[in-house]
């Protein structure tokens, strides 16, 4: 019998009068100790449903159907009962260490807390649990850690203290929900080790829920896909990754192999295609005098109240010549955006310069970027929604670059607004609506748009697909190939996914702590590491081995 | 921290710098002829020349301030400046009494006022608050967002005045003797009294107060109560009512605490409205009758001194909040 | 990264700001209950000259011999005066009317003049970090430090020329004082939001693609910062309407014979007579309870849709 | 606040004259009186009077009242406007003072009537001699009086002539100094010397005070007290009811600085009570001194243990409210008690309502400095202008808006009906006193002014004030006058009025009460009007400034008469046609009491109640 089973779950969502559906009619079951991975995009209602099943959605969410864990049916419970079930026979795992963290309390008493709620434990009795917890979860000395504040831990300690919250009480049943998704590519496979070597040793049933396959690919026995609240298929992992039956799932398939898989297949590098053969054409030109160059950048903050400065970027060099596109990867915290602002002229270097076409425009000292220069380098951010003015219709955003730099006439920049707007493959009729009123690859486009209407020598894309699902992802990094080709703009396209930069870059250049430990054509660096720093990453990508 | 506190500490200090000097400047403008004001009626000429040399009203404003911060005007020779030991606030001529010293003897009162009615409306606002946030649109939520509408929109000095008619007057007028209608008892002199006195006046602000505090603790509960470390309490299991008060609330409280220390700063510097219905001797009173009387170094010393708490509690309040959240610490 | 809860469950949120916002705010219940009691006090001041007129009451005219009894008391509500008389004589009911008048002339402009002000120190100050906001902030802490009462009173005092005479209209006297006050809340409110604003990355993309900082103020972070100002400008009006209402009461704000509601309150106070006529306290003191409770929903109510988990 | 400014007149009369005539009679009767009878004067028990008085001494019930129990006193200010002898110069400020100094004369309060306590009685003189020329008094003081509080020792004789060469200090002030300049012989002179002594230092004052001397006071020895005028007064004895010739020990007052809070704290009291505790702003305890002389104070029978002035009540409302339920006995600086109030006390025929002619009058001054130059200032130098403004006026409303008849008659003349030399009569009568619209437009057509005209009206902020304001306001409109009305808070106005440079044209809240019942004449007539007296703008605290020649002479006239009733009376038509000030109407003292007072007494120096002489019982 399944440990867990949801059946024909629905969830709506009331507010004052007005209703949306989020999970329409949804079923799955997990057996004890086996691993239940649910999958789809945002939006697709798997979080939903989970959270449904186990009461823990705000009380104006409706929830149908059933959910019997161990026989009885959670939807049924009362929440006295429910709660004694929560915590002590299911532990949870969110998404966002930080935000799911009390940010006010030590992280030994939210562990501790975990016991507690269940169990009266004496207090020396329950800071040893903790302190084992810590030690279980593989938080290096715990004794010194137990009273920081969330704040004091990384990201992958945080998850640690989650997963060490979650499995306090020995669980039969850990509800995993993309717990990897905000951690950069090492951090998430330490994760996912943990996690599988905890199930393991505890014989724990996981429900895992992502939105990438590819992650899930390495730890799940059964795989449910899901699309706007509902399931669209689900099969055991071995069969599904091997023939995917419903075409959205193999569209996901798909999207997760194609950044992936272009790593590992070893493309001759003789075998130009015509874009690339131009592109080399170009590159070799501009060996001598490269189209833009970052020079020994050096870059340190004084960070209030603490003496010694942080130090963001070390002796970082590289070229970037005409119609390339050169990707820049590291973790977070790497210097990778760093780097972007300075190369956009939006933040000064404490050491070394950048130069367009030998023109040195960014260096210690300048105050702002040469009027002359400014259109030259246009930057697109992360943040589709951040990056547009939410209160300006996509119009008037697209206008503004015409308006600040030409003096051309209002009926000119119309046309060539409406042209832009072709351009990025978006229909006319945006012209009109506000940010909010687009979706994110919507957005993105739009702020593209604007990055290109000049018509820059550089565009600097700061991770400008990280937020997309994976199905715009590549119609985006697939806008950028063809701007590239019709426009001649150079991209430095930075991106903490290998994938992506593997399937769109000519060239890379690896950060870690603030400096260039490799750089060189793709191929080459992906292929065949020289650092240490770019093996782990590369050996950090889920799904490598197994399926994908 | 220690950056901050002094980043801060020479920021109030600058504030209340400038709000001496202009509230100097004002009071000089704004009290023409000020000899004759202080002057005993019907005094003469020569009585009025005499109190305008012994205020130096004839000298010109730069020297005035610098009389007033570094001796005061002197009486019986005795310097009683801002930068003397101690400081002094200057010397009320209508009073006859040093500003300082009255000043002293009122704040108990506004202390007592003040510190009371904090008690009273944080209590029942959290209570309010946290009933409401837990269920929101209930009716519950409704009453005591009715109630809180009301107590918002009624001004202090209607409150205070039909407190005043009908849990006094009415009340008393059947023999219900409760409520005292005005007045100050010391809390060293008998706490009992000192209560009963501070009971109406406690209630008038309360009353407002509370249809400010209730809302912001609601409102800020129901941010707190949707994000995720919520979430993560109620899925260890956590009780709800440790989910309010242990998680929430401790999460909700620094924009509470924060907006609290203002109004109780506000307070401080005069409860002017009730301190006048109820009869209160407090520094609102004093600083009133000052202002309207023309006793203007009276008024320069209860401005700055409400300056000075409104300062000090922005000081501490910063300080709390900052405590309190340890990625600030 | 958007969570499911704001991704999915808020869906239907966005869809709120694809409506005209006005429409929105039609549709919610405290802003409608509000603008219904605004409405209604607009449309009584609006009409208090006609109500006058039906009357022949004007509002500083005394009927002592239609509306006191002969020791001088005034009459309850009756025919000819709905809501009775005041101690002069005059109808309260009409004088009433012509307060909402007072305090929505003072209220107004008072709110909207801390707006403009308040908005102006806050957006140079937030933008330009440094010495700038410095000097701007202690200003503002400056403004924030006086006690309102007692500066207003000096003020008053102030507002005396050389032969006594005021220099300017005492009821423009009391607008310029209260905004006076409240301009530093908007102050503080516009200064916050632009430094967040600020680091925002439209404003860095409007930076790249070369727009001035003038434009980028006006264009780029004044649209951002004004709906949330103006929501605080309809939670500050109320509070400014008892602000005058709280000068008149204690005798600084409009002055004797003009009806204001704080005065007309002060009034029945002072001489006892809401004890036998008690209209004379009550209908200015549910005038300005419906006004203010009628600004306050608004404003709560607009929180609402901008804001849903306010 | 309430400025009863008072003035001169010596003498007494008789309990039970109402008439001016009679009046006349007995004011010159008791004039001679007085010289023959230099003997003591048998103490008159003003107790005895109970029940005589109406309505209000039924309370008094029979025989005399039980002593002890605490008097409450609800102030509707938060603090004593003065306590000093030497600065008390308001009703409010006298009638605490009464309970707490004695003088060498006194009246002994009246349970009938105000204006019927006009028999002077010796106080701490048990006896005096006048000169066959009327100018110089002997006083004989009364053996073994202590004084209580910070000082124990016998009063002297040489303890009144300090507190006469205190008048002067510039840091002190007698208000009513020009009494006492035609008092005394030498002390104008003194004065001006005095005046030379820079303020704000006390010892700078004694060493004046100890090395200057008055030649009209001196004290031959310590039971001996002798004061000469250079001229003959009728009202000499009367100047000296006031409080300001209370005697006070140097070694004490010269101590603190003028009437201020240490002085009030350490207050040497010769009266009846000391003060036991004192804090502004909360309360005023006085007690009774242990074992106090009734024998040698016929004036004060000091029935009550304790008095409790309650400072805590800051509006009308409370003050009655406190009153009502029991809370509090009496009030003070409440002028007028709220119409609503006095109309629940007549409905309920209430015994603890009481009301008395006092001849207070208020009244509307005109700015006729020469400093004054507006347009409204230079209109009102005309008569018919003035005559103008007083058909306009509608007394009967403001009556009304006193409280109808029980609070206030119309006026229309400068003497009062309290006042020796009344004779009832209207120079410019108006039908029903509603004022004539009509008759004053055409007034100011013939003044030049047929568009009308606009004045700068200040008047006092508070209740009673305001409503006499607005109601002017409402009134004078109808005759084409328009008031710009300018709100002055009541503790600046009078400064504001004397300040040169103010602007203002009339003064709406002018007011005032007698210094003392029936020949006190001297006040307005022989004081703020008379222009050798008081040249323009000073000895009065609304600032009038007017000149007459012929009321000069009158007055001087008036001064050593023996029969000065007639003179006056003629002043008065003279003056009252002139319009120096608009008069409106004369109040009657209205107060309400809580329903232990019992004894209830007036006394015509505070017009209103004795608090020396009413007594508590418990409530009914």
């Amino acid at each position: 019998m399944a440990l867990f089973s949801v059946e024909d779950l629905r969830v709506t969502f009331g507010r004052r009068g007005r209703t949306t559906t989020a999970v329409r009619g949804v079923s799955f079951a997990v057996e004890p100790g086996r691993t239940l991975a649910l999958v789809g995009e945002s939006g697709s209602g798997k979080s939903v449903s989970l959270l449904g099943a186990t009461g823990l959605l705000p009380s104006r969410a409706e929830v149908r159907g059933s959910a019997l864990f161990r026989g009885a049916d959670l939807t049924r419970l009362s929440p006295a009962r429910l709660r004694a079930i929560r915590g002590r026979h299911i532990g949870f795992v969110f998404q966002d260490p930080l935000s799911n963290l009390h940010p006010l309390k030590t992280i030994g008493a939210q562990i501790g807390e975990a016991v507690t709620a269940h169990e009266r434990v004496g207090r020396a009795a329950l800071r040893r649990r903790v302190l084992d917890l810590l030690g279980e979860v593989g938080i290096k000395d715990p004794e010194r850690r137990i009273d920081d504040h969330p704040h004091q831990f990384s990201g992958g300690m945080r998850q640690r203290a989650m997963i060490a919250m979650a499995i306090a009480l020995n669980p039969e049943l850990i509800i995993a929900d993309e717990p990897t998704t905000a951690l950069d590519v090492t951090v998430q496979a330490s994760i996912l080790r943990l996690l599988r070597r905890l199930q393991e040793a505890h014989g724990t049933a996981l429900i895992f829920v992502s939105h990438d396959l590819a992650v899930v690919s390495d730890i799940a026995d059964d795989v449910v896909v899901m699309r706007d609240g509902e399931v669209v298929e689900a099969a055991p992992a071995a069969e599904l990754y091997a023939a995917p039956r419903h075409a959205y799932t193999q569209a996901l398939l798909g999207a997760a192999r194609h950044g992936r898989a272009l790593v590992r297949s070893p493309e001759p590098p003789e075998s130009e295609q015509p874009g690339q053969q131009s592109e080399r054409q170009s590159g070799q030109r501009a060996e001598s005098a490269p189209l833009l160059r970052a020079s020994a950048l050096h870059m340190s903050y004084r960070r209030p109240g603490r003496k010694e400065s942080f130090t963001a970027l070390t002796d970082v060099s590289f070229d970037l010549r005409e119609r390339e596109i050169v990707g820049l990867v590291g973790e977070s915290g790497s210097g990778k955006s760093t780097i972007g602002r300075i190369v956009a002229g939006l933040a000064r270097p404490t050491a070394g310069s950048v130069s367009l076409r030998g023109e040195v425009y960014n260096a210690p000292g300048d105050v702002r970027l040469p009027k002359s220069l400014r259109p030259a380098v246009q930057v697109v951010f992360q943040d589709p929604y951040g990056s547009l003015n939410p209160r300006r219709t996509v119009a008037a955003t697209l206008a503004e670059p015409f308006v600040v730099n030409t003096d051309l006439p209002a009926a000119e920049i119309r046309a060539r607004v409406e042209a832009l707007v072709a351009r990025v493959e978006l229909p006319q009729s945006v012209l009109h609506r506000l940010p909010a009123q687009l979706s994110g690859g919507q957005r993105q486009r739009v702020a593209i748009a604007r990055a290109v209407a000049l018509e820059p020598s550089v565009v600097v894309a700061d991770e400008p697909v990280s937020a997309l699902d994976i199905t715009t992802q590549t119609q985006i990094v697939a806008l950028i190939r063809r701007l590239r080709a019709e426009l001649g703009t150079s991209f430095l396209f930075i991106s903490h996914d290998l994938g992506v930069v593997a399937d769109l870059c000519e060239r890379v250049v690896v950060l870690n702590q603030g400096r260039v430990v490799e750089q060189g054509p793709v191929h080459r660096v992906f292929d065949d590491p020289r650092d240490p720093y770019t093996r782990e990453l590369l050996d950090s990508i889920p799904g490598r081995v197994a399926h994908v | 921290m220690r950056r901050h506190i002094a980043g801060h500490a020479a920021r109030a200090l600058a504030t209340l710098l400038a709000v001496l000097v202009i509230t100097f400047a004002m009071t000089r403008v704004a009290y023409r002829n000020p000899a004759a004001v202080l002057a005993p009626r019907n005094a003469t000429q020569e009585t009025l020349d005499g109190i305008t040399r012994a205020l130096r009203l004839d000298e010109p404003w730069y020297l005035q301030l610098w009389h007033y911060l570094y001796r005061g005007p002197d009486i019986q020779g005795a310097p009683m400046g801002l930068f003397n030991w101690p400081p002094a606030l200057g010397y009320s001529f209508r009073q006859q009494r040093p500003v300082t010293e009255l000043i002293l003897s009122k704040i108990p009162v506004t202390l007592s006022l003040a510190l009371g009615a904090l008690v009273i409306w944080m209590t029942l606002s959290i209570l309010f608050g946290v009933a409401a946030a837990r269920r929101p649109d209930s009716w519950v939520d409704r009453i005591l967002s009715a109630l809180s509408y009301a107590g918002l929109s009624v001004p202090t000095f209607l409150t205070g005045i039909l407190l005043s008619y009908f849990l006094y007057f009415t009340l008393s007028t059947y023999g219900i003797r409760w409520f005292p209608s005005s007045g100050y008892v010391g809390i060293t002199e008998n706490p009992f009294e000192w209560a009963r006195h501070l009971a109406l006046p406690w209630l008038t602000i309360a009353v407002a107060e509370i249809g400010i505090f209730q809302r912001v603790v609601r409102a800020n509960m129901l941010d707190v109560l949707g994000s995720d470390y919520i979430r993560t309490a109620r899925a260890k299991g956590v009780t709800e009512r440790r989910v309010h008060f242990g998680h929430a609330l401790s999460a909700a409280l620094n924009p509470i605490i924060t907006l609290g220390g203002l109004e109780l700063a506000a307070l401080m510097g005069g409860a002017i409205v009730t301190e006048q219905i109820f009869g209160l001797d407090g520094v609102g009173r004093l600083a009133v009758e000052a202002a309207v009387g023309g006793d203007f170094p009276v008024v320069i010393g209860t401005t700055i001194l409400a300056a000075a708490i409104f300062v000090v509690s922005t000081f501490a309040v910063d300080v709390v909040t900052r405590l309190r959240d340890p990625a600030a610490r | 990264m958007s969570d499911l809860l704001t991704a999915e469950a808020y869906a239907e949120e966005a869809d709120v700001r694809r409506f005209p916002v006005l429409r929105a705010i039609l549709a919610e219940r405290s802003a409608r209950t509000g603008l219904i009691l605004v409405g209604v006090v607009v449309l009584a001041a609006l009409l208090a000259p006609v109500a006058a007129a039906l009357t022949g009451h004007g509002p500083d005219q005394q009927f002592r011999s239609e509306a006191l009894a002969e020791n001088g008391l005034p009459i309850g509500p009756s025919a000819h005066f709905l809501l009775g008389a005041d101690g002069n004589g005059r109808d309260v009911l009409v004088r009433t009317l012509y307060g909402a008048r007072i305090s929505l002339l003072v209220g107004i402009p008072a709110t909207t003049l801390a707006l403009v002000a308040g908005t102006a120190v806050g957006l140079v100050a937030g933008f330009f970090p440094g010495r700038t906001d410095r000097l701007l902030s202690l200003g503002t802490d400056v403004a924030l430090s006086f006690p309102f009462v007692v500066t207003a009173l000096s003020l008053v005092a102030l507002n005396r020329g050389g032969d006594g005479e005021p220099v300017v209209d005492p009821v423009l006297l009391v607008v310029l004082v209260i905004s006076l006050f409240a301009w530093t809340y908007f102050a503080r409110l516009t200064r916050g939001l632009v430094v967040v604003l600020r680091n925002r990355p439209f404003v860095e993309a409007a930076l790249s693609i070369g727009v001035s900082r003038r434009r980028l103020i006006v264009r780029e972070i004044l649209p951002n910062v004004l709906p949330v100002v103006a929501v605080y400008w309809a939670v500050q009006l109320p509070v400014n309407i008892l602000a005058e209402a709280t000068l008149s009461f204690l005798g600084v704000g409009v002055q004797a014979p003009t009806a204001s509601w704080g005065n007309m309150i002060a009034e029945a106070q002072r001489s006892s007579l809401y004890q036998v006529q008690p209209w004379f306290l009550l209908g200015p003191g549910i005038a300005m309870f419906v006004t203010v409770l009628g600004f306050n929903a608004i404003g709560s109510g607009i929180r609402n849709v901008l804001d849903p988990q306010g | 606040m309430k400025n009863s400014v008072r003035k001169t007149t010596i003498m007494k009369k008789t309990p039970r004259e109402r008439r001016p005539l009679l009046s006349l009679l007995a004011a010159s009767a008791c004039a001679a009186l007085l010289a023959a009878c230099a003997g003591p004067v048998p103490p008159d028990n003003p107790g005895a009077n109970g029940g005589t008085g109406g309505g209000a001494s039924d309370a008094a019930g029979g025989g005399a009242p039980a002593a002890g129990g605490t008097l409450r006193i609800a102030s509707l200010q938060s603090d004593l406007d003065a306590l000093d002898p030497l600065t008390g110069y308001s009703t409010d400020s006298w009638e605490i003072i009464r309970a707490l100094t004695r003088q060498l004369v006194t009246y002994p309060g009246s349970a009938k009537d105000i204006k019927d306590d006009t028999t002077l009685v010796p106080d701490l003189a048990k006896s005096w001699d006048v000169s066959k020329d009327g100018k110089t008094y002997t006083f004989h003081l009364r053996d073994g009086i202590r004084y209580s509080g910070s000082s124990t020792r016998e009063i002297v004789a040489g303890d009144f002539v300090y507190a006469i060469k205190r008048f002067c200090d510039p840091n002190k002030q007698v208000a009513a100094i020009n009494y006492f300049q035609l008092a005394f012989s030498g002390f104008r002179d003194y004065c001006e010397k005095f005046a030379k002594v820079p303020p704000g230092d006390p010892a700078k004052s004694k060493a004046f005070i100890d090395s200057h001397d008055i030649p009209g006071v001196s004290a031959p020895d310590d039971k001996t007290l002798v004061l000469r005028s250079d001229t003959k007064n009728y009202d000499f004895l009367s100047i000296l009811s006031m409080n300001f010739v209370s005697p006070l020990p140097e070694e004490v007052a010269a101590k603190y600085v003028g009437d201020s809070l240490e002085f009030r704290k350490n207050y040497p009291s010769s009266g009846p009570y000391q003060i036991a505790s004192y804090e502004p702003g909360r309360s005023l305890v006085l007690k009774k001194v242990p074992g106090y002389d009734h024998a040698g104070d016929p004036a004060r029978k000091a029935y009550v243990d304790e008095i409790v002035v309650d400072f805590t009540t800051n509006s009308e409302d409370a003050v009655v409210q406190k009153i009502q339920s029991g809370d509090a006995d009496l009030s003070l600086y409440l002028d007028v008690p709220p119409l609503s109030t006095i109309q629940q006390y007549q409905a309920s025929n209430s015994p603890y309502l009481h009301s008395s002619d006092s001849g207070a009058a208020n009244f509307i001054t005109i700015n006729a400095r020469p400093e004054a130059t507006s347009p409204g200032a230079e209109a009102l130098r005309k008569l018919k202008v003035r005559q103008a403004l007083a058909y306009a006026v509608n007394k009967a409303n403001l009556v009304q808006a006193q409280g109808g008849k029980i609070a206030a008659r119309p006026l229309g003349q400068i003497i009062t009906s309290t006042i020796l030399g009344h004779q009832d009569f209207d120079p410019y009568p108006t039908p029903g006193n509603a004022g004539d619209p009509e008759k004053a437009k055409q007034l100011l057509a013939e003044a030049g002014y047929p568009n009308g005209l606009k004045l700068d009206a200040v008047y006092r902020v508070n209740a009673q004030f305001e409503t006499i304001a607005v109601t002017l306001k409402a009134d004078l409109a109808r005759a084409g006058i328009e008031l710009n009305l300018i709100p002055v808070p009541p503790a600046q106005s009078s400064a504001y009025l004397q300040d040169p440079k103010s602007r203002w044209d009339v003064f709406l809240s002018a007011s005032f009460a007698p210094d003392w019942q029936g020949p006190s004449t001297r006040m307005l007539l022989g004081g703020w009007l008379d222009s050798d007296a008081a040249p323009c703008g000073t000895g009065n605290v609304h600032a009038i400034c007017y000149d007459n020649p012929e009321l000069n002479k009158l007055a001087a006239k008036a001064f050593p008469s023996d029969d000065p009733g007639p003179v006056w009376a003629e002043a008065d038509r003279l003056v009252s046609a002139d319009l120096p000030w608009i008069p409106l109407f004369e109040k009657r003292k209205v107060a309400i009491t809580s329903d232990r007072v019992r004894n209830w007494t007036w006394s015509s120096l505070a017009t209103q109640a004795d608090i020396t002489n009413i007594a508590v019982g418990p409530a009914r």
